[in-house]
């Protein structure tokens, strides 16, 4: 039908990954028949879901092996519970030993869940660990973020530790999410309601502006697969080695740099005046547009 | 034969009152300028006591600065006012009632106020004459409402009192017409004056005083529906609607309602209806407000002409940059025109389509609530057959053969459809043995039962469960099992009958999706040719600028 | 307890050589015999972009200096005392997770290099201050009466709609949600929880024993009870 | 939530189902529905768990027709509602048995 491309945002999970990987290669470990759902979401009288809201398995994807883990952010904002944690841990186990050529976390999360937020957060501290174990073992960890819930918390932190981070616009990454700011420190401080700032604040054109997300990509699944390939291909012939003492003096040195250089920064407009000629015109921008920008200036 | 005794009978007491009544504003005014300080001290001069007042507002432009100064003026002097008005839909509108300056209103809308107006007319602080519909309000301008002392709202004014009124247009011919040549007093608030104007829109005769507002007047972005907020049932029923009702009788010129529903329909044309081959074959010609969602369809080549009846918040650059579409002036910016634009869709329009929260089981429905006096606005013009119609097209006849059979004098009817998921939020029917509306005029003491849209000018309803076609009915007990047939498992859909219904579906009566070739599976938003407000900003090549509660970017 | 009574009681009276600056405090100790570096914060610090890069270099310190002398790497010694990230929007902006992710690889790098990591809550454990860090290490205690949590359970009320009265209940049957070490040391995502009366010297040196560079966390959580899912959910993904 | 179960009759679905499939998402106003192979060809198994008390009559109702408009028989639904309305409800299934015949053309 002629209709829109699919788009990654509004698709569920399990769309996302069968859209991703080669069509029809997906193995699901731990699927919904299994039915590993939360008994703490029972407890508190909660809907469940068979999965738990993360679908994890293998895949091909343009023919090679790849692990992946896929969280639903419209069950529970995608939060972190104790089964849905250690679905995405025993992945990341699983990849010690299957060794894929990468593993890739498609992270929709608002972080904890909060009906079970003590699993939770331990369970991302596993996750973490997880992660640059995957790496020191050469295996390559891709973050994909461009769901409705963005990637915050204990897993905005995570996809800060993958190898490589895609992102799409429409993507947000950050740590607090801007209501619990609003709630905390007042509307002043940060007015979670205004859509534009919030984007600004966390969206992926400030996130691939600082250099966090290492691709931005159109909001279109076709377009997240293509960039999870080149990814790939790139790692392929070399893989990532685990940060020794210099890469992290360096940056060290660059983390301090930014603190220094938008040290009463607010807005997103002040970090993209650094690089774009016209900033203002940024959110404007296609991603092409942005892209083609971006590297003319750097 | 005697010379006329011009003593007797004197013809002019109108003129001679409204030159008393601008002798006693003199002072206040340069020229026409009035300065904003000034206004609470003009209105207290050039209004009387009993006088009839329009103070100008609709579901978009405000006269809010007047409306705030009204509320200033000294009750003992302003008072036992008739307000004559398209909505009572500022606080500022019933505050004035509460503070007892007013007797009695004549209105159209009330909206956001409904609840407060409801309170009001229970404890008898005012008397409603009638709530009508805009074209019904505006013509009583000209007959029995003529307002003595209109308060209107415009964009600018030059030095002479012309008015620029724009996009945003809307009601102000009208209601400076009826006041202006019936001996009124024309009172505009404008958001800058200037040297000169794009154009003129109101002729500087026509306007006794200008008043530059402190801020602007505000505008309601109430046609704008986010793309993103669209349902997979919305995306069905709107399937439904182009498949089953536009393709069938091959709807050239319509209407749409506000609402998610329509706005599903309008996103579906350049995709979906363009895959049915119905490009240039339905929805050519537009009465209707420059809605963002219709965006990407006029791109696709779908629409040929819009006329409007006031503007929308944002699109004024990209109207202006459509003249073939809209309608503009020479200075290229769009006017709208409420009266006009009403008479339109009332006339000249083979199809309106709109949603309303309860339809009974004639198919009379209505979006009336217990507590809330709120009136339809122009609805019940556009979901009502044209009696007067002269002028046949295929759709009206092929509607006006359905409902009446082949014996009848030849002659057509409008296509007045309702849109409606049957169950809305928080598991509410739509469908019910009995409107609300009956409750809310007993309480309200009202003549008549708040109906947006009789059941006898109703010729379709969709559901996500199908279409039922009212036309082909022949009885009342048809009719009813046709209504029960759409409304899924409500209460009203749970008692059907169901071989009566399965009857009607053989006739065609009832089409289910099936019946239509429609795969429910097909339903998915990726069918929308914005999936977004940012969507709608790309399909008009950056002209389209949203307002701000409507960006995430 | 201030700080120097504390520390008195962690390391021995004139064992530890520790600097604060502002809320961050770093330094040197003894645990027997054991040179030991300390990183930390102190009177539940917010962490913010500033702490977290003192953190951060802090570590990596010790790393450069312990590899330049040619020492064996020293155990590392954090204390937890964090009411959980900063909240502001200027944060957010720079990207506060990065920083956090930042501190993480260098405890992961330090922990590559062979240094030991302990973790000894002293005040306050929240959320991403408790993930940066802290809850990073190889051993993990608590002190007495320190208090560790997401959400407290009237926040988690407004939040999930579930009333405060049947959430207080529930807590007390189950450790998945509501504050407490105990309930952290249930689930096994704190190892140890040391008594008022202990001698907290020598409880460093047997947790710093005891400290092993794998993640058993979720096996402990079952052996204890307070976990029952985690591990077996693991397995079956890891391994079916 | 409100959990219950039905057995309903309906003509055994022509093809021979062998593994599961999931349609949907758990989240306000929709539904998961998990389908399975079930041992009785002539009727179909659903389990309702749902956040919505008190519409068990509609759930019924929707069921039994969906049960009635198509073979369905040897299948077993497993339904997490976070109070979906009717409509969303018998869209989910039609696009469930869909995407389960789908799976096994």
């Amino acid at each position: 039908m002629n209709g829109l491309q699919i788009s990654y945002f509004e698709a569920s999970a399990r769309k996302r990954l069968s859209e991703l990987v080669d069509a029809g290669s997906l193995v699901e470990f731990c699927p919904p028949e299994m039915r590993q759902t939360s008994p703490h979401l029972a407890m508190l009288d909660a809907p469940l879901a068979f999965d738990d809201g993360v679908v994890t398995g293998r895949a091909s994807l343009s023919g090679h092996k790849v692990l992946v883990a896929a969280q639903e952010g419209r069950f529970n904002g995608g939060a972190v519970g104790e089964v849905h944690g250690a679905k995405i841990r025993g992945l990341l186990d699983r990849a010690l030993s299957e060794r894929p050529t990468a593993v890739l976390l498609l992270i929709d999360s608002g972080g904890v869940r909060l009906h079970e937020a003590n699993a939770g957060l331990i369970a991302i501290s596993e996750i973490m660990r997880a992660v640059l174990r995957v790496q020191a073992a050469g295996i390559p960890v891709f973050a994909l973020v461009g769901g409705s819930c963005g990637a915050f918390g204990g897993m905005g932190i995570v996809t800060r530790l993958c190898t490589e981070v895609v992102m799409s616009e429409q993507g947000r990454l950050g740590l607090s999410g801007p209501e619990v700011i609003e709630t905390v420190k007042g509307v002043e401080e940060f007015d979670s309601r205004d859509r534009a700032l919030v984007w600004r604040i966390t969206g992926g054109k400030l996130r691939r502006a600082l250099g966090e997300a290492t691709l931005l990509v159109d909001d279109l699944i076709p377009a997240f697969r293509t960039a999870a390939v080149s990814l790939i291909e790139r790692y392929r012939a070399h893989p990532p080695v685990p940060a020794d003492l210099d890469e992290l003096l360096g940056v060290q040195a660059e983390l301090t740099e930014r603190s220094a250089r938008f040290a009463a920064a607010r807005d997103g407009r002040e970090i993209w005046a650094n690089t774009f000629a016209e900033a203002s015109r940024v959110p404007e921008m296609t991603v092409a547009e942005f892209n083609i920008q971006l590297g003319e200036a750097a | 034969m005697n010379a006329p005794d011009t003593s007797a009978k004197r013809w002019d007491n109108l003129a001679r009152n409204r030159a008393a009544r601008l002798a006693r504003a003199e002072r206040l005014a340069s020229g026409c300028i009035v300065p904003s300080e000034q206004i609470v001290q003009l209105l207290e001069a050039v209004i009387e006591p009993g006088d009839r007042v329009c103070i100008e507002g609709n579901n978009q432009k405000q006269a809010d600065f007047l409306a705030r100064s009204l509320i200033k003026t000294d009750p003992s002097r302003l008072r036992d006012l008739h307000l004559v008005q398209s909505v009572l839909a500022l606080p500022e509108h019933i505050d004035l009632i509460e503070r007892g300056q007013v007797s009695r209103i004549d209105f159209s809308f009330s909206g956001p106020q409904a609840a407060r107006l409801a309170r009001l007319v229970e404890s008898r602080k005012i008397t409603i004459g009638a709530i009508h519909t805009y074209l019904e309000l505006f013509a009583r301008y000209f007959v029995d409402l003529t307002p003595r002392v209109a308060l209107i709202a415009a964009q600018a004014a030059d030095r002479e009192g012309n008015l620029y009124t724009g996009p945003n247009t809307e009601d102000t011919p009208a209601i400076v017409e009826a006041t202006a040549f019936k001996g009124g007093i024309v009172i505009a608030q404008v958001n800058e004056i200037v040297d000169k104007l794009p154009r003129v829109d109101i002729p500087a005769d026509w306007v006794d005083f200008v008043v530059r507002a402190p801020t602007p007047h505000y505008i309601e972005p109430l046609f704008t529906r986010d793309p993103a907020q669209i349902t997979e049932i919305q995306v069905l029923m709107g399937m439904i609607a182009i498949k089953g009702l536009y393709a069938e009788y091959g709807i050239k010129r319509l209407n749409h309602g506000i609402g998610f529903d329509t706005a599903a329909i309008e996103l579906l044309l350049p995709t979906y209806a363009a895959d049915l081959g119905l490009k240039g074959k339905i929805c050519t010609h537009w009465a209707l407000n420059p809605h963002p969602t219709l965006i990407p369809a006029i791109e696709a080549g779908f629409v040929e002409s819009v006329h409007s009846f006031g503007s929308e918040v944002g699109m004024e650059r990209y109207t202006a940059a459509r003249s073939d579409i809209f309608f503009t002036g020479a200075d290229g910016s769009m006017r709208s025109n409420r009266a006009f634009c009403q008479a339109a869709g009332h006339y000249a329009c083979d199809l309106f389509i709109g949603s309303t929260l309860q339809i009974d089981l004639q198919g009379n429905s209505s979006t009336a609530t217990k507590g809330r006096i709120a009136g339809f606005g122009g609805a019940p013009n556009m979901g009502a057959d044209a009696r007067g119609r002269r002028h046949a097209s295929p759709a009206w006849l092929r509607a006006g053969r359905e409902g009446r059979g082949d014996i009848a004098m030849p002659r057509g009817q409008k296509l007045v459809v309702q849109i409606v998921e049957t169950f809305r939020e928080h598991m509410e029917p739509a469908f019910v043995e009995r409107l609300d509306a009956w409750d809310l005029a007993a309480t309200a003491n009202m003549e008549l039962p708040p109906v947006m849209i009789y059941g006898e000018d109703m010729t379709h309803i969709i559901t996500e469960e199908g279409i039922a076609n009212l036309l082909l009915c022949r009885t009342p007990q048809e009719r009813e099992q046709a209504i029960r047939g759409v409304a899924g498992y409500t209460p009203v859909g749970m008692a059907r009958d169901p071989r009566m219904v399965e009857n009607l579906r053989d006739r065609g009566i009832i089409r289910r999706p099936e019946d239509m070739g429609i795969r429910k599976s097909d339903a998915t938003r990726d069918l929308l040719a914005a999936r977004s407000v940012k969507d709608l900003v790309y399909a008009s090549g950056g002209l389209y600028d949203p307002p701000r509660q409507f960006r995430n970017w | 307890m201030n700080g120097e009574t504390m520390f008195d009681r962690l390391f021995g009276a004139g064992a530890h050589a520790l600097t604060t600056e502002g809320l961050f405090l770093c330094g040197t100790a003894r645990i027997g015999a054991q040179d030991v570096a300390v990183v930390g914060t102190r009177d539940h610090a917010a962490i913010d972009g500033t702490i977290a890069l003192r953190i951060a270099e802090a570590v990596l310190h010790v790393v450069r200096d312990d590899a330049a002398g040619g020492k064996p790497p020293r155990p590392i010694v954090f204390i937890a005392d964090t009411q959980g990230q900063a909240l502001s929007r200027h944060e957010e902006l720079l990207g506060l997770n990065g920083y956090f992710a930042h501190i993480v690889r260098c405890v992961d790098l330090a922990r590559r290099r062979g240094h030991r990591l302990l973790t000894v809550i002293s005040g306050e454990a929240v959320s991403g201050g408790f993930l940066a860090y802290g809850l990073m290490a190889d051993r993990i205690c608590a002190l007495p009466n320190s208090q560790v949590r997401v959400m407290d359970l009237r926040a988690m009320s407004r939040v999930t709609k579930i009333s405060l009265e049947r959430l207080e209940e529930l807590a007390k049957r189950s450790p998945v949600f509501a504050p407490g070490a105990e309930n952290y040391w249930r689930m096994g995502g704190i190892h140890e929880i040391w008594s008022e009366e202990g001698d907290w010297s020598e409880c460093m040196a047997t947790a710093l024993s005891h400290a092993a560079n794998s993640d058993d966390r979720a096996a402990i959580g079952l052996e204890r009870g307070g976990r029952l899912l985690s591990a077996p959910t693991a397995q079956i993904v890891a391994s079916s | 939530m409100e959990q219950f179960t039905l057995t309903l009759p309906s003509a055994a679905i022509p093809q021979n189902v062998t593994s599961a499939t999931l349609c949907g998402v758990v989240s306000s106003g929709n539904l998961e529905i998990l389908v399975e192979p079930a041992a009785t060809s002539d009727a179909c198994r659903i389990v309702v768990n749902t956040s919505a008390h008190g519409f068990r009559d509609i759930w019924e109702a929707v069921l039994k027709d969906f049960a009635r408009r198509h073979s369905v028989g040897g299948l077993s639904l497993s339904i997490n509602d976070a109070g979906a309305t009717p409509a969303v409800v018998s869209l989910r299934l039609d696009q469930a048995f869909e995407t389960c015949r789908g799976e096994l053309a």
